[in-house]
Parts: C-alpha cells; sequence; structure tokens
C-alpha cells in the first residue's frame, strides 16, 4: 500500500485525528471542544477505511458522530454557561509529563517491536461476517453486551431522574453552600433538618 | 424484448437507461494510462458532479413545485409571475437570496456561525451516494449501504446544533435543542423500521434490497407496511417537516435553527432540507416502494424514470401531509416517537425475524409464504395502528369529560347571572 | 485559584435564579416583532426549558393616541378613528361608537338603518371569526392551509362591504343616526348566494378540524380558565362563553333590535382553547341564521336619520356596548356641551381579555402559550389604541 | 515510504497519550469524558491496525470485539452523563476539582 493516493489519505486523516484531539486541549469553549471532538472523531472512522474495516466505520460515524456527541452536547446544554469553560486543572504538569512518559514508551514499543506485520486481505461483507460470529462464536458477550446496555440505560434514566424530594435537600445544601456552612452539607441530608421548601420542584419535568 | 434491438445502445455512452457508461468509460480509459488514484477521483467527482447536476435543477424545480401544490391545497394561485408559469420564480428568489446581505449577530461564535450552511450540504450530499438509480447506477453501492444512510443522516443534527448555538438567540437555540431532541429519538424508529427491511431480505445494501424486491415480486410496503409508515413519519420529523416542524416551529420560535441566518446563508438552509427531503423520498421510494424496479417496467422505461416517479408520489405525499396538518408540541411528539413507533417497529423486527426463519428454515414456496405473510403483516398492522387510535382517545377521554362539545343556549342575562352564581363568582 | 471564593461567588450569583433541579431560567421576548403576536405585542415569557413560568404582557408598540386626539374631532369626524381601533372588526366598532354617539344626542335610527346595522355587524362577525379561527389554527402550527380556507369567506365579506361603502377593511360606514349610504342593488343577492354557500363551507371545516387529532392534542385541556376566573377578570366574547358562561350583550342588553331575531348563544364547556375555536365556529353559525332571518325583512324607509354634521350633544356622558367579535366592545363619551367631546374612552375586548393569558400560559410549554394567545384572538390596535 | 502497522501503532499511541492528558487535565467533567472516548478510540485504531496486519488469523474477532468496546463506550456515556447531571444537580458545578464530598 504505497499509493499516492493511499498516503494522501492516511495523513490527511492523521492530521485530523490528531489535530482534533490536540485542539481539544487547547479550546477554552466546550463545546468547540464537543466539534473538535467530532473532528477527531470524524477521523478515526476514516482511518479505519484505510485499514478496510468498512463496517466499524460506519458504526463509528453512527455512534460516536451520530450518538455520543449529541449526548455530550445535551450534557453540556443542561448546565449553564459559567461550567462552559474547558480549562485544565492544575494536575497540567504532572498529567502532561505521564502523557510524555506513556507517549514515548508505547510508541518506541510499536516501532521496535518486530510484529511480523503482512497486510491480510480484507475480509468481504464484513456486516454479514460479524453479524454470524456474534451469534455463534461470541453469542455470550453478544448477551452480556445487551445486558449491559439495558443496565446502563436503566440506569442513566434513575440517576437522571429528576426527584422532587431530592431537589429540596439540595436546594437546602446549596443554600447552605452559598451561606458560608458547606461543611453542614452531609448533615443536611438528615431527614429532621430538612424543611422542604414549597417550590422547590415547581418546574417539573416536561417530558423526554 | 422490444421493437427495436436495444442490445445496439446498451452500455453505449448515449444509453441514457444507464448513466454510468459514460463514467465508466472515463474511468476505464484514465486506467490505461493514468495512476489508480486518479481514476477513482475522477469518478469520485464525476459522480459527485452528476448528483450535484441532478440536484441543483430538481431543486429549483421542487421550490416551484412545492409551492405550487401547496397553493392549490389552499386555493390560491402560487407563484405565477416570473417565467412561464411562475417556473422562474425560484430562480428570481434565488437571486434575490445571493443579493441581501448577509448579516451575522456580533456576538455569534463566528467560526462556528459560518461553517453550518456549508457543512450542512456534506451530509446532504453524501447521502446520494449510496442511492441506486438503476441496477447498476449508484455512486458507491456499499455493502453497508443502509447502516451508511443513518449514519451520514444522523450526522446533519450536528451542524444544526452548531448553526443554532454559535447564532447566540434564544430561538435559535431552542430550536436547536428541540431538532437535536428530536432527531435522536427519531433515529430509534428509523433504524429499526429499516432492520425489518434488513432482516428480511438479508442484505444491507441499499440496491440489494431493490433486487430482492424485484427477485421475490413485491414491494416492502405490501409485505411491512407498519415499517413503511413508521418510516415515513419518522423521516418527516428528521426532515422537519409538518407535523413534525418543531424545530423550526414558525409561530413558537420564529426560524429556528436558522432564524439569525439571512441571503443565502439561509438560501443554503432550505436548499438543503428540500435536497434531503427529495433524497428521503427517494429512499422510501428505494425501500418500500420497489425502487427504480416496477414490475418489469424498468425494462422499458429508464430505471431512474420509475425511481423519479415513485419519488414525485412520495414527495407529493409529504406535502400533503404538510397542507394539512398542524404540529404536533415537542413532548407530545417525543411520546408518539417512544410510546407508540418504537414499540410497534420492534415487534415488526421481531415478526420479520420470524417469517424469516420460517422462511427459510421451512423452504416453503416464496410466491405463495410472500402474500400470505403479506396479509397478516397487514392485518397486524391494522391491528397496531387500531389498537394505537384506541389508547389515543382513551387518553384523549382521560381529558376532561365533554358531554357535547357546544351547547346551544337561549339564555339571557338571567342565565348567565344563574351561572355565575353557581360557578360562585360573579355579583 | 481559590476554589472556595469561586463557588461562593459563583452561587451567590446564581442561587436566586435556579431552580430546584439547578436549571437556569430563560427569559424569551416573544415579539414585538414575532410570527403569531398577531401585530406589534411582545410577551415576555420565563421559560424553565419549554415550560412557562412566567408571562409579562408588554404592550404599547402600537399607540396612536386616538382617545386623545378624538377630543379635537367632532363627532362625526372621530368615526374614522373607530376603523383603526379595532381594524378587523370596523363595523362594530363603528357601531359602537355611534350607538354611543346617539345615546348621547338622543338621536333615534330608522328601522332601516337598525337592519342594516345589524346586517353589517354580522357580517363583520364572519370576516373576523374567520380570520381568528385561521390565524388560531396556524399558531397550533398548520401551514396557512385553514387559514386560507377561511380568509377566502372573509374575503367574500370584504367584497360585500366593498360594494357598500367603498372600504374593505377601514368601512367607516356607520353614522350617526343610521348608516351612511344605503344598500346597493347588487348587495343582497351576493348575500343571498353567500349565506348558501357557507354551511357547506362550514361543514368542511368541521369535516377537516372537528376530529383532527393533532388539533385535539394541541388545543384541548390547554389555556384552561375557570367560569368564575373569567368573570373575576371581567372577560367577554367567545372566552368567557367558551367557559360556560351565556353572557352575550346582543340577548342580555339588546341593541339595534337584535331581540327581533332568533339566535342562540353557544357556550363551551372546558374554557379551553379548543372551546373557544368551537365557540367562534358556532358563533359563524348563528351570525348566519341573523342573516338568513335579516335578509327578506330589511324594512324600506330612510336609513340615517337627520342629524347636523356639527351636532352639539347637551352636557352629559353616554356608554354604548356591543358584543363585538372579540367581546363587549364599550364607548364612554362625555360632552361638555361642544361639538368635539370631552372624553372618548374605549373599552377594549381585546386588552381585558389579554390580561387573562398569564394565568392561562403558565405550567404549560411555550407551544401552548402561543396556542393560547392564538385563542384569544387579540387586535393589537384595540389594545394600544 | 510505506504506511504499515508502525505508523497505525504510533497514531494510536498518540491518540491515547493525547487523550490521556485530556482525561488527567480537564477541568470540566465532560471534557474529562472526551479524553476518555479519545482513548477507547486510540484502542480501536490500534485493535483494527493489528487486524489488517498481523500474521495469525484474527481479523473477524478483532473487529467483533472493537464493536463490544464501542458498544461499552456508548453505556459508559450515557451513564457518564446521567452521572454528571446527577453531580451537577447536587453540587451546582461539573468542576472535577470541587467535586470534593469524600474528603470529608
Amino acid at each position: 500500500m504505497s499509493s499516492f493516493g493511499f498516503h494522501l489519505a492516511f495523513w490527511l486523516l492523521a492530521a485530523m485525528t490528531v489535530g482534533g484531539a490536540s485542539m481539544i486541549i487547547v479550546s477554552r469553549n466546550l463545546i468547540h471542544a464537543v466539534i473538535y471532538l467530532v473532528i477527531s472523531m470524524l477521523g478515526v472512522a476514516g482511518l479505519y477505511l484505510t485499514l478496510s474495516a468498512d463496517f466499524i466505520a460506519v458504526v463509528q460515524v453512527l455512534i460516536y458522530v451520530g450518538a455520543i456527541s449529541v449526548l455530550m452536547l445535551f450534557a453540556i446544554m443542561l448546565t449553564p454557561r459559567a461550567e462552559r469553560n474547558n480549562t485544565e486543572t492544575s494536575l497540567k504538569l504532572p498529567a502532561a509529563a505521564v502523557m510524555v512518559l506513556i507517549l514515548t514508551a508505547t510508541v518506541f514499543v510499536a516501532l521496535d517491536t518486530d510484529w511480523g506485520a503482512v497486510r491480510q486481505a480484507a475480509l468481504a461483507d464484513q456486516a454479514r461476517l460479524i453479524g454470524q460470529s456474534l451469534i455463534r462464536e461470541y453469542v455470550l458477550p453478544f448477551e452480556i453486551g445487551a445486558v449491559l446496555l439495558t443496565a446502563a440505560l436503566v440506569g442513566a434514566i434513575a440517576l437522571a431522574r429528576h426527584d422532587d424530594e431530592d431537589a429540596a435537600i439540595h436546594a437546602q445544601s446549596l443554600q447552605a453552600e452559598a451561606d458560608g456552612t458547606a461543611e453542614d452539607v452531609a448533615l443536611l441530608t438528615d431527614p429532621p433538618l430538612v424543611e422542604v421548601e414549597a417550590d422547590a420542584g415547581a418546574g417539573e419535568d416536561g417530558g423526554s | 424484448m422490444s421493437g427495436f434491438d436495444l442490445a445496439v445502445v446498451l452500455g453505449a455512452w448515449y444509453d441514457f437507461r444507464d448513466l454510468n457508461n459514460l463514467s465508466r468509460l472515463i474511468t476505464e480509459w484514465i486506467a490505461d494510462w493514468g495512476p489508480d488514484w486518479l481514476s477513482s477521483i475522477v469518478t469520485g467527482l464525476l459522480g459527485s458532479l452528476g448528483i450535484l447536476a441532478v440536484i441543483g435543477p430538481t431543486l429549483l424545480v421542487l421550490i416551484w413545485v412545492e409551492r405550487k401544490v401547496i397553493a392549490r391545497f389552499q386555493q390560491r394561485y402560487g407563484p405565477n409571475r416570473v417565467g412561464p408559469k411562475g417556473l422562474l420564480q425560484p430562480v428570481a428568489d434565488a437571486i434575490k437570496l445571493i443579493l441581501k446581505e448577509q448579516l451575522a449577530p456580533r456576538a455569534a461564535d463566528k467560526l462556528i456561525f459560518f461553517l453550518p450552511p456549508v457543512l450542512i450540504f456534506v451530509p446532504g450530499l453524501l447521502i446520494w451516494g449510496v442511492l441506486p438509480f438503476g441496477p447498476r447506477m449508484s455512486v458507491a453501492d456499499l455493502n453497508v449501504g443502509v447502516l451508511f444512510l443513518l449514519a451520514v443522516s444522523g450526522t446533519g443534527v450536528l451542524v444544526l446544533f452548531m448553526a443554532g448555538w454559535s447564532s447566540n438567540n434564544k430561538y435559535a437555540l431552542f430550536g436547536a435543542m428541540r431538532a437535536v431532541a428530536m432527531s435522536i429519538s427519531y433515529e430509534v424508529p428509523m433504524v429499526l423500521a429499516l432492520l425489518t427491511l434488513v432482516v428480511f431480505s438479508g442484505t444491507m445494501s441499499v440496491n440489494g434490497i431493490v433486487e430482492w424486491q424485484q427477485q421475490e415480486d413485491v414491494i416492502f410496503i405490501l409485505l411491512f407496511p407498519l415499517s413503511a409508515i413508521a418510516f415515513f413519519f419518522a423521516a418527516s420529523a428528521e426532515l422537519n417537516r409538518t407535523p413534525a416542524d418543531i424545530s423550526e416551529a414558525e409561530s413558537e420560535i420564529v426560524a429556528g435553527y436558522h432564524t439569525e441566518y439571512s441571503g443565502m446563508r439561509f438560501g443554503l438552509f432550505y436548499a438543503v432540507e428540500l435536497g434531503n427531503t427529495l433524497v428521503i423520498s427517494a429512499f422510501i421510494a428505494t425501500f418500500f416502494l420497489g425502487g427504480w424496479w416496477l414490475w418489469g417496467l424498468d425494462q422499458w422505461v429508464p430505471s431512474w424514470i420509475i425511481l423519479l416517479a415513485k419519488t414525485g408520489a412520495v414527495y407529493f405525499l409529504l406535502i400533503w401531509t404538510r397542507g394539512t396538518l398542524p404540529r404536533l408540541r415537542i413532548d407530545q411528539l417525543m411520546s408518539f416517537c417512544w410510546k407508540a413507533l418504537v414499540p410497534a417497529t420492534l415487534i415488526f423486527v421481531a415478526v420479520a425475524a420470524v417469517e424469516r426463519t420460517l422462511l427459510v428454515t421451512q423452504g416453503w414456496d416464496t410466491t405463495i409464504a410472500l402474500p400470505i405473510m403479506a396479509v397478516i403483516n397487514i392485518a397486524l398492522t391494522l391491528g397496531a395502528v387500531m389498537l394505537f387510535a384506541r389508547l389515543a382517545r382513551s387518553e384523549r377521554l382521560r381529558r376532561p369529560a365533554r358531554t357535547t362539545l357546544v351547547r346551544d343556549r337561549v339564555g339571557g342575562l338571567a342565565a348567565a347571572r344563574e351561572v355565575a352564581s353557581q360557578a360562585g363568582g360573579g355579583d | 485559584m481559590t476554589s472556595a471564593d469561586d463557588t461562593r461567588s459563583a452561587l451567590s450569583g446564581t442561587i436566586e435564579t435556579l431552580a430546584g433541579d439547578g436549571s437556569e431560567p430563560v427569559v424569551v421576548n416573544l415579539g414585538p416583532q414575532h410570527p403569531s403576536t398577531h401585530g406589534v405585542f411582545r410577551l415576555k415569557v420565563t421559560l424553565d426549558g419549554e415550560i412557562v413560568q412566567d408571562a409579562e404582557m408588554r404592550i404599547g408598540y402600537l399607540h396612536r393616541s386616538m382617545e386623545k386626539l378624538a377630543e379635537e374631532r367632532t363627532y362625526t369626524q372621530n368615526i374614522p378613528f373607530t376603523d383603526r381601533i379595532d381594524y378587523l372588526a370596523a363595523m362594530s366598532n363603528n357601531l359602537a361608537y355611534c350607538l354611543a354617539a346617539e345615546e348621547l344626542l338622543g338621536v333615534e335610527v330608522p328601522p332601516r338603518g337598525q337592519a342594516i346595522r345589524v346586517l353589517f355587524a354580522e357580517l363583520q362577525r364572519v370576516a373576523s371569526h374567520a380570520m381568528a379561527n385561521g390565524t388560531f389554527i396556524n399558531d397550533c402550527g398548520a401551514w396557512h392551509t385553514p387559514l386560507f380556507y377561511m380568509f377566502r369567506d372573509r374575503e367574500r365579506v370584504l367584497d360585500m362591504f366593498e360594494m357598500t361603502c367603498g372600504a374593505r377593511l377601514t368601512t367607516n360606514y356607520m353614522r350617526i343616526g343610521g348608516v351612511a349610504f344605503d344598500l346597493p342593488d347588487e348587495l343582497l343577492p351576493t348575500l343571498r348566494s353567500f349565506l348558501d354557500d357557507m354551511p357547506d363551507r362550514i361543514a368542511s371545516y368541521e369535516d377537516l378540524l372537528m376530529e383532527n387529532e393533532i388539533l385535539h392534542a394541541r388545543a384541548r385541556g390547554i389555556g384552561v380558565i375557570s367560569p368564575e376566573m373569567a368573570i373575576n377578570s371581567s372577560l367577554s366574547g367567545p372566552i368567557l362563553r367558551a367557559t360556560g358562561v351565556p353572557w352575550d350583550l346582543r340577548k342580555a342588553n339588546p341593541y339595534c333590535g337584535y331581540e327581533n331575531y332568533e339566535f342562540d348563544i353557544p357556550v363551551g364547556e372546558q374554557g379551553d382553547c379548543f372551546d373557544r375555536f368551537l365557540v367562534r365556529m358556532a358563533e359563524v353559525k348563528q351570525s348566519l341564521r341573523i342573516l338568513n332571518q335579516l335578509i327578506d325583512n330589511i324594512p324600506d324607509g330612510p336609513w340615517l336619520a337627520d342629524v347636523p354634521l356639527h351636532a352639539r350633544p347637551p352636557e352629559g356622558e353616554a356608554y354604548a356596548r356591543v358584543e363585538s367579535p372579540r367581546g363587549e366592545l364599550g364607548f364612554y363619551l362625555v360632552s361638555d356641551g361642544s361639538p368635539a367631546p370631552y372624553r372618548f374612552h374605549c373599552r377594549p375586548p381585546s386588552l381585558i381579555n389579554l390580561s387573562a393569558l398569564k394565568e392561562m400560559s403558565i405550567g404549560g410549554t411555550l407551544a401552548d402559550a402561543i396556542v393560547t394567545l392564538g385563542s384569544i384572538d387579540i387586535v393589537v390596535g384595540e389594545i394600544d389604541r | 515510504m510505506i504506511i504499515g502497522l508502525e505508523e497505525y501503532l504510533a497514531l494510536g499511541a498518540l491518540l491515547f497519550s493525547l487523550g490521556f492528558y485530556i482525561a488527567l487535565s480537564k477541568k470540566n467533567a465532560v471534557g474529562v469524558l472526551m479524553g476518555v472516548e479519545l482513548m477507547l478510540n486510540a484502542v480501536n485504531l490500534t485493535l483494527i491496525a493489528f487486524s489488517r496486519f498481523s500474521t495469525s488469523d484474527i481479523t473477524l474477532s478483532t473487529q467483533v470485539f472493537v464493536i463490544f468496546i464501542i458498544a461499552v463506550a456508548a453505556a459508559e456515556v450515557a451513564v457518564g452523563l446521567a452521572l454528571i447531571l446527577v453531580v451537577y444537580r447536587n453540587r451546582q458545578t461539573i468542576n472535577v476539582d470541587r467535586t470534593t464530598l469524600l474528603k470529608g
């Protein structure tokens, strides 16, 4: 695989992937960061195509670009403006150090090892083959995956559901925090101390 | 076959029944002397140019058609001033849009604000790639074509979000969030509706599905009417068309995500929206109405004309619903999606799987088995629709009871006082 | 980076605005330039997601100072102003003003004039309700189709206006003491064909809309107001009648000889948007019923009493009210004996009906608020005057 | 230069370390989640590269494995974002520096 077109595709997609990922670090706006993440994901999808994994590439676009990024945008939009910055914590330097370590180690391993790699023939009709192996050899993992997804679904709904009582408690703890008595937050969840605010949950969830 | 010898023109570049011939000849010619990447680039370019050449003029005509048809629904004349029968009205509109000043809100996120009108074209054009215009006529006949269609149409919503969010306008943001919420919800019934076809025909290639219909002499709307209905409704939701046009609900949030776009930027959004409507109509025609195939007529008439005719029929249906129905509210749309469409399509996936298994394992004669299955499925669909109607009605009954809709009363002041005193108000 | 300080300042800034679940209310200005505020009216809604938490009405964008201007003009010169108060029901406004002026002047309107007034007031009701229902369905999100259907009927009514007085919208037709012109010869045949066609038309609208599941879902149980609340807010017109109160000035306080015609008062039961729509549809039918009784029984004779152009009414005051398509429309005139009114006041039904919007829209979604606003059928010219 | 396994592996390593850095350094919980997603993508890329280039016949099983990873990633994002929402509701912040309840 040394044709010019292939080279062009690989380096463009690699630049897209790495560039997108780096821009996530640089950008200060969380929504921009999500859009850079999408660029990076699309680059990875393209790289899958260069590896002749077309089914995985389409799934990548479907899941990451179509669903996960949208979910992230949703999560961002559900938090107020003040929370939409994308700055770094004080762990910036240690993280960078560890990153460089990992990078050197893995790249060294990747380049130094003799993988004895030969390009395999691409699978024809991958979707069918993957589907067949999913319900033959991998039927147990497949079922476990299904259960996991269901559990995740139920868990996410249970977590994100809006509870009126909780809301009252949270309002209290917030108030405490604003008053500067944030140390008592744990105590406030104790029932006797809670004076339920009448209109704490006035909003109600509006469908969805 | 026919009166004159078709074999003479078959495969020649001027054979208008298969528009691929020309590009095939060109790539073969390039392959003779050029590197292989050049020929693939040229093929890609030719394909996209071909698609653009089809969509561009078609869109201009479609604007006219849509306005004219809607006008007829509304007992108006529609555009009839510019050009014969008003046919040049879209051109005049386009010129107006190009000449208009392009405003951008000062507080807009500049980069993200300018990108969406261009980016929105990417999924809008990519979808065309897997649409088969004929037996061998698609830009890329992927073996995961159905998945590709879903993946690409799913990315469009991200662009809408970018447009709505970057405008820094509350209407636009509302529109964007509605679009996002609706799009990810309606993708589920869309996937499930297509899954029935994929399960039953055993292929994920779009052309493969058409060929299956051709082979079995049946169109999928007869076999899986509920999937067709679900797909139609989900598509009209994804396309932001009435009754599901909540993301650009004119009476509520002005123009939704493209509120702040003026001039040709708005024009691009509008064009892509129409283009998407066209391509989704074409896909509905392909998946459920047999695409380029029509019981042998495709031997006589160019396949793409058959597809175009079917697309036109579906498109007319979309205009019809748009001209007739009011808009649903977002929570109603969501509950319709999750409580009605998703379970129904899910059940039909199971039905399709069972029928497919029976067909394969029992070795039944498809000419007999398929009509029986069609009858069963149509009955199931009718049952499901009636069940839904009953549930919807019971929901309606749960709302405040109403004996008669409006009573006529012959009452003057006295009657009013009586009601007022019963109500506890008044004097 | 002292995070504790950050937290505190951030929290103290947000804690008042945050609801219990930590969501941030959004204030959206609907209008003054908005497709469904029916003119330059501004509704400032506070939204939690899509739920309306608060609605504040801002009016005055169309204020033209008519009540003050009217103090500088003679009683007859003021009639064109009334056209422009409620420009969708100019005839009703003409009528109400003329009734007040006649009461002040003590003028008796000849029977033919009375009949013509009733004729045009009812035609105006048909036109206005057609417009109201059409735009209401539009606010529900229909793509203009019902609106254009109903415009078609309104158009025929406006044609009749035009053939009678030369104007379609701002008619300036009623005069103190009667009407300005006699009916033209071609009016009655036109009216008859109109009356012949309308039942079919209304039946087709009912086919299209009454059992429309989406319209039911959008309008039933939305914007509900109770009869006592409606009465206490002094609402009138179809909104009041939709709550079940059969209050119609044509019955309660007949004028122009309405007591001679047979008609019913359609009332709703729930007081929701759908009932308002139904009441309007039914009222159109009742108006047609009145017109059918009227068309063959228009008495001959003069149509305008002899009133001097610069009439000087005796000192005193007068209040006359009519049932306009939107509710109780009243004009209050105070005379100091001069040719111009000392005080000219209008009781606009739209303004008072609009005051219930806040009550009706809080707790619903934004889309519901729009539907409710559409069902109130406001005319901004009347609100701001 | 021939693009072989090594290039893909190096690219995967780069992507992984970028994701790693983002996951460790970002204040915002959604940012952390993005880093995790990038790391998962890097692993997927590496796996697919191995499946294409490796000597043994593991092409299919690797792809199936990647499918599982994507499925699990989707589940993880759904739950993670729900968690972020809950954290936000309780603490009015999704800054991972400030969610320090366990510190006592």
